[in-house]
């Protein structure tokens, strides 16, 4: 295991310190790994809060901020947070408008944040969980726990966060994030396995010419090992299943997003590969991101995630956003 | 049983833990994403040093104090899970400072009704419940046809033993090894392994002989 | 070797078609590997102008925009441009002040920006070039090429980039560039090789347990093969050797560069480590970056650079910058 | 020697340079960046894709515009420093259709001050001027001597060879290399190698008998 830590126990604590000594915008309590917008609640804002595991930097500590989210609870590398940050996190930034919590689909985050919502109104606390379910490398149907919720995050907590720092109530909030999350896909390609800190070795072995399809943001296996071939069929494979589930038509907000060992020459690449195919099917895309924005550790690979726009959504898309890792208009 | 007791198999859980982290977290590297053992030595770790704080004097309270750690320090899907088993079996041993076969088979059975409502796993869905399920039902019985503690005891153990191994040809239906589909068959079920080594804990602090 | 690609020939342009179609604000001419900005030179501004070998992304291509760079002329992987690009974007970025070339200093960089500087001079275009040497880990004497550019390179281009947007004349422009080069220091550290596409094997090779001290951004070999230590101890070596050659005092932007295959929750924590260093010693560090800015294609490990800032130097460090890899202000 | 021996020596050097691509990379990936093969590749593939379209019928035009699409394809050190001795040595042929051994050799010696008067290296500095100087001062010498011109061109060569070898136990001083310090010490310096390489080419095409 080659990383730049101190010890794997520390690993989290470590990188949110670093997060508060680089970010005098954040509040970051590190012993309760909490993150919060530095001004406090914003009276009468609805207030965002999201959390998951950790490794998936920047996710989420670095998409608090101005337009964005309110709060980030941060678990155990790739272990969901517990319902004491959650709700920490939920009294930390409720201005009086109730709170939305931002839920990645494992059971994991859903059991706790559950958990979380209960004892937050049995406080008093409005809290309305939205549930991100975006990956299409694992089918909804009644065999499994339902889809993965990966890159629709991002586009969830930008746009929601936006609406919310409009002062829209609660429920518009909730209900515009649901939107994006029913009109967002994904789709994780792994070059590499992750290493997990305290497991101290790969969490899957794969050959020197072998690839991962659909492979989740924790490592979880994908639908199939395939074959190292050309980052156009790569992605051809990628869009392809995306596409059979959604409709890849009219304006599209597009990320291309790195696995965390991936260099960003090679996400430029692939972006060319996903702009070639779906302008090539009539579709435009009118706004993108290329990066590293949902990780898996030191992973090699990429996801690719397409939202399907309406102009309120690229409205809100385009609205000013200032944390630490995503920053436009101000 | 006293408190006492229960502290012993919750001091017993957590060594078994240590010594089994890696194969917890390999199990689950198979089918899920390799932090089992670690979710589990974390929690328990923190349950032992919950308790040493705590007076926690009646078997209840000390469950109900190491199924509130858990909730509070494990996360994943494990954390509100064995959590809310332990609390729903201490709240069901009630607060007397004794408790007798019949009282701790409730309890297990508490524990079980508090998973299943949680995370709606039926048996069969390989999950922690397939290990659970049998042992509290085997224990149930031997103590209703009026087995002795140490035949009870290794009822439990074995059921639970047995059913964490069934799991390995089954499909994953709940949790994260779901994803997984077909591919899940084949491996043991992390949780329903982990269910299987604190019920043979449990069978082996009864079989110490009373202090 | 596992990489996204097409092929090793086509790397750097698929990458700059995907840089293309992914930012509407950049005009990228892939065949001649030119990025300029869409809008073409602004009359009577100092246009800026760099260039280095690919696989350092994003620098350069992703710091043309306002506010830094007017255009970017990326070689072949690890391989300067040639005078042919650099004559290029000369011609195409003066808008009649002048032109500053930010050139690191590598024997291939300076001799092909020589010829270039050359060539504009002949067709009446005033051209400065400022020479980034800012690499402790090789000492500056008779008896190397000098200093290699690294990191400073990033400051270098937004604080110029700063000063010439505000229509300042090219002396003062360069004059900034090499005050901010004479302020900066860096020092990097490697976990792991890289592997150039066209090569196809690892530039060098490493044992699980080693790390390479003050590896350069190409993987040219360092100071010293070390051990990997804990991630506190590896910042001290590296801020050791840069405060042997700078008083390391008063107020200090400081970056935390990314090598390309480390992730973000590694970088964060090395910034807590560099951060107690610091503050340790009395300095006080008012301005941060924490990402990945000079990459060395999916090299593992990290670079820390050190600038000490004046109140001008912060003041235009502040200025709106509006690119596709460093944006705020606007 | 007519503008088809130039040719002819062109080609060879993109031959041999396709054949030592790896090694020439290896050599750089030692001490350097791993390029220069590619480099070097890709920049006398595209000379010879310049000649084959250019009319170029003098030796001296061969030349300069073989280091012209050097300089504008190759980039790295080694483009602008071989685009120049190529360049510098077209030039002094002047626009004869023939050149002979004397001006051969002025030639290179015109190749070898152009490399030194753009990278300021001295010989013993570890670059390709400690292939190019001796060879040079060889051919001349060897020329001046009233040698064969087999004589004249194994004296070329092996000079070359000669040079890059002894580059093996010196710490560079220029270059990439330089940076290493010390540690440059025991590996051969690509640029000396090619330049041998190209060396070894010229003496190979003119043992070829005349068409
Ligand atoms: N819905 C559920 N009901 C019962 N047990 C479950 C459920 N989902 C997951 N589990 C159990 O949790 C175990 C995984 O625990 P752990 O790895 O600690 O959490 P995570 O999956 O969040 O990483 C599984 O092996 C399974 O036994
Ligand atoms: N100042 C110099 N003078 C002469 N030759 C040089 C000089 N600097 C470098 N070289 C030659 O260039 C070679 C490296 O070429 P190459 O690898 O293609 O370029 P780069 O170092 O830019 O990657 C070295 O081996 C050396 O022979
Ligand atoms: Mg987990
Ligand atoms: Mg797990
Ligand atoms: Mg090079
Ligand atoms: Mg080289």
């Amino acid at each position: 295991m080659k990383k730049l830590i101190n010890s794997p126990e520390t690993v989290v604590t470590d990188a949110l310190s670093g997060l508060a000594a680089a970010h005098l915008g954040l509040a970051v309590d590190v012993e309760n790994k909490l993150i919060t917008r530095a001004g406090g609640p914003t009276a009468g804002k609805v207030g965002l809060v999201s959390g998951g595991g950790s490794g998936h930097e920047p996710l989420h500590g670095g998409f608090v901020g101005y337009g964005m989210l309110d709060a980030a609870c941060p678990g155990e590398v790739f272990t969901s947070p517990v319902p004491d940050q959650m709700l920490a996190a939920t009294k930390a930034v409720d201005g009086g408008a109730g709170v939305l919590h931002v839920v990645k689909n494992y059971t994991g985050d859903v059991l706790n944040f559950e958990m979380a919502a209960e004892l937050a109104g049995d406080e008093g606390i409005e809290v309305v969980p939205v549930v991100v379910n975006d990956d299409v490398a694992v089918q909804d149907s009644l065999y499994t726990a339902g889809r993965r919720g990966t890159g629709a995050t991002v586009f969830v907590e930008k746009i929601a966060g936006a609406l919310a720092e409009r002062t829209a109530p609660l429920g518009e909030v909730a209900a515009v994030a649901r939107e994006v999350n029913e009109r967002s896909r994904s789709f994780g390609v792994a070059l590499t396995s992750c290493t997990v800190p305290a497991a101290g070795k790969p969490t899957f072995e794969i050959g020197d010419s072998e690839i991962e399809l659909g492979v989740g943001i924790h490592g979880e296996p994908g639908r199939t090992r395939g074959a190292l071939v050309t980052a156009r069929e790569i992605t051809a494979t990628a869009l392809d299943a995306i596409a059979a589930d959604l409709a890849l038509t009219g304006d599209l907000l597009v990320m291309v997003n790195g696995m965390g060992g991936t260099p960003l020459i090679e996400l430029y690449l692939v972006y060319n590969e996903v702009h070639k195919y779906l302008t090539g099917r009539g579709a435009r895309i009118t706004r993108n991101l290329v990066g590293n924005y949902i990780t898996s550790l030191e992973m090699q690979g990429f996801s690719v995630t397409v939202c399907k726009l309406t102009d309120s959504l690229t409205d809100l898309w385009d609205a000013p956003v200032d944390t630490p890792a995503l920053r436009w208009g101000r | 049983m006293d408190a006492g007791f229960f502290r012993a198999w919750v001091a017993e859980i957590a060594a078994v833990v240590e010594t089994q982290r890696d194969h917890l977290t390999q199990l689950d590297a198979a089918i899920g994403d390799a932090d089992h053992g670690i979710n589990l030595s974390r929690g328990f770790g923190a349950v032992q040093a919950a308790l040493a704080q705590a007076s926690a004097a009646t078997p209840g309270s000390v469950l109900v104090l190491a199924g509130s750690t858990l909730i509070s320090k494990v996360g994943g899907a494990s954390g509100p899970l064995y959590g809310t088993a332990f609390r729903h079996a201490g709240k069901a041993l009630g607060d007397g400072p004794e408790v007798d076969l019949p009282a701790l088979a409730g309890a297990l059975e508490a524990a079980l009704s508090g998973v299943q409502k949680l995370g709606a796993a039926r048996e069969g869905e390989k999950t922690m419940v397939d290990a659970l399920a049998p042992a509290a039902s085997a224990f149930s019985k031997a103590v209703a046809d009026g087995a002795s503690p140490t035949g009870a005891f290794s009822a439990l153990a074995d059921a639970a033993e047995a059913g964490a191994q069934a799991t390995i040809p089954m499909q994953a239906l709940k949790g994260r090894a779901s994803y997984l589909g077909p591919r899940s068959v084949g491996h043991e079920d992390p949780g329903a392994a982990s269910t299987a080594l604190i019920m043979r804990a449990l069978r082996d602090v009864a079989a110490r002989p009373a202090p």
